[in-house]
């Protein structure tokens, strides 16, 4: 199996889906001759042409818009946002119209599409080139949302997202755009969606995450296995709908669990993964779900880092919550 | 803590219009003042003369069987406003969006489409739904939000959408629709499909987000799409003028190097020509077109919305004197094609036909609990499992509409 | 004190605030010579003249983009939006300017204004006349958010909000609009933000809601009585920064806790309180914090009495709470 | 499971232009072949001639002293661009966003603001900032992101704001300052103010939700204020044609009964011309111009861009042969008002205090940890306490950027 980084498994998954299914419709801002500011999508104008691979004026909402209609028609839009900070002047169109398509024509219109978008810190990107607007598309019934954390469940699961029925946000996190690498299967390679992955199995602690922070989540497990804690790290991968019976089945094992996310901490989805667990799993709870996420401020440029749930910050919630 | 009458809070049924009206005369002279005489600006499209008699420098050559019909069309939609006002005063109905005064806008642009075309309408068009052939049972099941609406009474009143009818699924948040027909029509254009799309909105919505992202996609990409602006000149309390500093509706087309079209709107034949013409344009690959409609809301907003309030009754009398059907009436009565008689038999079977549906509509019941939880998803994920077994095991709530 | 219902009394606070501060401004769609949709600002235009009670086009992000310019300036912008469904194509301007302007500019540039709009279920209004979005603005940094639940709270939190410096978001449950109906204070009333309300006080379970759906909590309350029940409901008014101390004190006295709110239930701030209180009363908790909620599906027309967390669907979760 | 490398996830920094170049050729001709050719259509308002004089029709009458300045300052952001160029090759700052070829729009629109006027910027303009006051070291700072910055080092570089030079806050989403600044212009309006506000934004930015927005309150309400394109002939990869398909974008205006001007943004007594005649508009009360400077971005979009991946050297040519700076030397030295003695002096004394604020500024500590909770509110609410709380206690990040 080949090497790939993330940039290059999510590029290989598009050109795989867009030769196999000429329903496939890349469009937006830079999309086309420059292949991406992230170069995601390079080379994909180079082989399937300016009808398939669309550099579009500078508007969200008109990138969100189109493709709607596109999908109404038929085809299979994936649309990119070039930075996730930057999909709010079109939300309107994904959460009043994209999300609610199905529903609301009774059946009528499904809609069908995939807005592929980079999140979350890492580059010094500041205020604005670093959120993770998660929740605030969870919350929307109608959505699906995902975001991988390694190069073969790039691939795998944006695969699964342009094939399943529903609209999906695929959020891509950019501080391991180039730096998650890993063998990836060729050809085909669906990861199912709604399915985490255990990346590491252990007794004493659930740590539930994804994305980026995965990696923060294992190094800070192998500090606390040293000291004699053993934790358990979920990759949720599919952030909504979750793998709910994964979640629940490790937290009845180790009846203490940390949720860790890059995104700010109210409303969140750490709270939301920690009011499922006490409806699901109340009396198998040991310590109180802890959250480490992304404070409750923009998020700021020099002190990203201290900002961030890294591994440093990380490991005391499980050291707490493993001793409570 | 609250001094609240707790008891009285518990309300059943407050309608959306629970609104008393402003006693205060208007302020500033209303907006229709100004129409009636921009509608002989030298770039209007024009058809129908005073005299009843059509010019045949744009006359777009209907048939008489096609003008009849169309006639026809537009009595049945009048009657059925008035109706489904009725009902909305009888509390049998929540609420109505009527079209009085932009028939002729609304059918002679529908009547405009070849079969292949599609819409992606505004709220107001259900004459265009009917007239694609969305069967007016289906419409009135959506007004009573029973268990056969086609949205499986999950919208408001006025919120279909019917495929076999090519007619899309109206939304209420104003524009989207918009630039959703541009990527529809765009779609069709990738596949090099022989379709055309048109988006009706009115001139409430060129001041959306979405006009401004469809027309300058509709434009960059040369997209066949016809943009049909229904200027009936408010949106609710908001005169046009207030809308838009722009020397009109059709004007903001040059922004986006699409081409823009004024016609009276009253007019049908001025519609049709209007439309057909940006139809074929689109349908040839020249792209889209803006189409200003210039036409006056006779009635008020919605069942919701007393007009009084803005607008003084004085200032739609020289709108009534356009009354789109009665110019339509006095041009057959010019050609000698229709008689009192006809007219009478026609509004007998028209309101036999209505008593049916509504009756029929009216019986049918709601739609049923489960499927609340249906079409969020293609299928029903763990949560909607669980809170649709939640809500089948709880006890009941007390209906409402039903 | 004169009698009012909640339009009357928020009227009252926006003619109050508009005497007393000639900074303070009122726009909107049909706000001016109409008075709004729901008649709350009538009489304001006629008082106030077309230059601070002002009719705009149809466009959100230009009322509310051009409401951040003026509270730039200086001046105290109401915006209204005539539904908070139509709240979206402004969200960029609210979640990426107006919540992070203060602390982006380091200070340099507070932005205050508060945005006014109906909120909530209960006027047969379908998908998009009836949404409760205020998770999608507690999950940003930067916006205060309060939602009244009777007139007398109406005006004091309204002149609070607007007096405040920060931005607030201030959802008025449409559903109570005329039906809520109380003693209002003349002339001045302030109701401090992030004082949450004791409504009833009760030793058994705490109910923590707020807006409309707090008659519907009390009503439950009143039957949970006749079973031996007693609920302690919280009106949180605030809800956010939320009335943490209140919240907290009323669990640990119960130990028990039924959070209820008309939004749909994932990722909405029923789950953010349940994670809180797991942080910090985690002992006294006797049985899973519970919510009754809005179904994770656009809102709908014909079921909505179905849809909506009503008295009848917060008794058993009282219920089974209590008796867990 | 996965079959990621683990380990080589978690990086630390990585830049965000850590891009390679696309090797590919470009495949259709760049915008570059269009503007130069259009900056002679009849509408476009030019001063500077190639001979170095001034066309008296049209020239603002700028005394020599002010010429000079703006001279000097052009000369000024030119080399601090491509300090900030260097010093982000070298690691020691993350980000710059230029303007390289755009100084005469940047420095001609501020210069014709009065100093009650007020600025809505975009990201490139930090000429006009310097221009209005604003120190350098305090620029600096920003840059290096420090405890002395502003912006308190919560924003990227180029990310400030200056209430001492009336310029405000940067923010990245395109457009957003568009509505801002009509508002503020409003606000001035309704005070009785004697303000005018200009925002500035690329022609990219005019496909924004925010200036269809902008422009059309402006209209409506006839506001005080200058909507400055600078129309530089890319949005990152993407040529203004493909932006729009309107005739140009100060034609974007009818659609909002807002006039529009074009000038030629390489030339500044042009740029000063037009900006100075629709300040005065502004302030007559006569209400808001877009004004289009048609410019040329000649260097990267920002240090994150390679511009070869799609644009090739050769369409700079005409554009290099523009050069704002060149042009106004070449009628400095026809006036024979400027020396290369002179140029030499300006150079290193601007060197010099470069070499001062950058020392300065690298040197400053990052803010404080506890700043990062000031601000998000106007006083601690209980929940960023906590957070603050924790991270006081919590153990250090390893820092970056210093
Ligand atoms: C985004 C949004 N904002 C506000 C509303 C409320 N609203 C419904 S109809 C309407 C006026 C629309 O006017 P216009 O576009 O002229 O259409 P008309 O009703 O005249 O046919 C408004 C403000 C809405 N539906 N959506
Ligand atoms: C809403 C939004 N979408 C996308 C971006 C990413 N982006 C940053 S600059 C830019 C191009 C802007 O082009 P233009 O408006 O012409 O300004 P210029 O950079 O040429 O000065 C893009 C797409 C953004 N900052 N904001
Ligand atoms: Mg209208
Ligand atoms: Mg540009």
């Amino acid at each position: 199996m080949p090497q790939m980084n993330m940039v290059q498994a999510i590029n290989d998954a598009l050109r795989f889906e867009m030769r196999r299914d000429d329903r496939v419709i890349v469009l937006g801002e830079d999309v086309g001759k420059v292949g991406g500011v992230f170069r995601v999508t390079q080379g994909l104008f180079d082989e399937f042409g300016d009808d398939r691979v669309i550099d579009t004026p500078l508007s969200e909402g008109g990138i969100i818009g189109t493709a709607i209609g596109m999908a109404l028609y038929g085809l299979v839009p994936v649309p990119e946002i070039q930075f996730a900070d930057f999909i709010f002047p079109a939300y309107d169109q994904i959460v009043s119209e994209l999300a609610k398509y199905r529903y609301r024509s009774g059946g009528e219109y499904p809609c069908k599409l995939v807005i592929r978008t980079p999140v979350g810190g890492g580059i010094r990107g500041g205020h604005y080139h670093s959120q993770s607007p998660e929740a605030q598309f969870i919350h929307v019934a109608g959505l699906k949302v995902v975001c991988p954390s390694n190069p073969a469940d790039a691939k795998g699961l944006l695969l699964a997202s342009i094939r399943d029925p529903d609209p999906v946000l695929f959020f891509e996190p950019k501080r391991i755009y180039r730096a998650a690498k890993g063998e990836v299967p060729e050809g085909d390679h669906v990861v199912p969606l709604s399915k985490a992955a255990i990346v590491r199995p252990g007794e004493h602690v659930t740590i539930v995450t994804y994305g980026a922070m995965l990696y923060e989540a294992l190094d800070a497990s192998n500090h606390a296995a040293s000291q004699g804690i053993d934790c358990e790290v979920i990759d949720l991968r599919t952030l909504w709908p979750l793998d709910i019976d994964t979640v629940i089945a490790s937290v009845k094992k180790t009846g203490r669990v940390v949720v860790v996310h890059e995104a700010p901490k109210s409303c969140g989805l750490g709270g939301e993964i920690v009011a499922l667990i006490n409806e699901k799993a109340f009396l198998h709870l040991e310590a109180p779900p802890a959250r480490v996420t992304g404070w409750d401020t923009p998020f700021p440029y020099t002190l990203e880092n201290e900002y961030l749930p890294l591994s440093h910050r990380i490991l005391p919630a499980i050291v707490e919550t493993a001793r409570y | 803590m609250s001094t609240a009458t707790l008891a009285a809070a518990r309300p059943g049924t407050t309608p959306i219009e629970a609104v008393a009206p402003d006693p205060a005369p208007p302020t500033h002279a209303p907006a229709a003042a100004r129409h009636p005489d921009e509608i002989y600006a030298p770039d209007v499209v024009r058809v129908l003369r005073e005299d009843g008699t059509l010019d045949p420098a744009t006359d777009p050559g209907l048939s008489l069987d096609e003008v009849l019909a169309l006639y026809r069309g537009m009595v049945r939609v009048r009657m059925l406003d008035k109706r489904l006002e009725t009902l909305q005063r009888q509390g049998r109905i929540g609420f109505h969006i009527g079209s009085l005064g932009e028939e002729a806008t609304i059918l002679g642009s529908a009547a405009a489409l070849r079969s292949s075309d599609w819409i992606f309408p505004c709220y107001r068009e259900f004459g265009a739904a009917l007239w694609r052939g969305m069967s007016l049972q289906r419409y009135l099941d959506n007004m009573f939000g029973n268990a056969n609406d086609l949205a499986k009474g999950r919208q408001m009143p006025d919120h279909y959408g019917s495929r076999a009818a090519k007619f899309g699924s109206v939304s209420s948040p104003i524009g989207t629709q918009i630039t959703q027909a541009v990527g529809f029509a765009w779609a069709a254009k990738l596949r090099k499909d022989d379709v055309v799309a048109l988006s009706y909105f009115g001139e409430g919505a060129t001041s959306s987000n979405e006009f401004h992202n469809g027309l300058n996609f509709a434009g960059v990409f040369k997209i066949p799409v016809v943009l049909l602006c229904r200027n009936n000149g408010w949106a609710i309390s908001v005169p046009s003028e207030r809308q838009t500093a722009s020397p009109g509706f059709a004007a903001k087309g040059v922004a986006y190097g699409v081409p823009g079209v004024r016609c009276d709107g009253n007019d049908l034949f001025a519609v049709v020509k209007a439309t057909r013409d940006a139809v074929e344009r689109a349908a040839r690959g020249e792209g889209a077109t803006l189409v200003e409609c210039m036409t006056y809301r006779l009635s008020g907003h919605s069942t919701s919305d007393d007009p009084k309030a803005y607008r003084p009754d004085a200032g739609l009398e020289p709108w009534r004197r356009k009354d789109p059907l009665a110019r339509l009436r006095h041009h057959l009565d010019v050609r000698r094609v229709w008689s009192d008689a006809e007219q009478k038999a026609l509004e007998a079977e028209v309101e036999a036909e209505l008593r049916g549906v509504v009756a029929e509509a009216e019986k049918t019941p709601p739609p049923s609990l489960d499927s609340m939880f249906d079409d969020v998803f293609a299928e029903l994920p763990w949560h909607l499992a669980e809170q649709r077994a939640e809500l089948r095991k709880g006890p009941r709530a007390k209906a409402h509409g039903h």
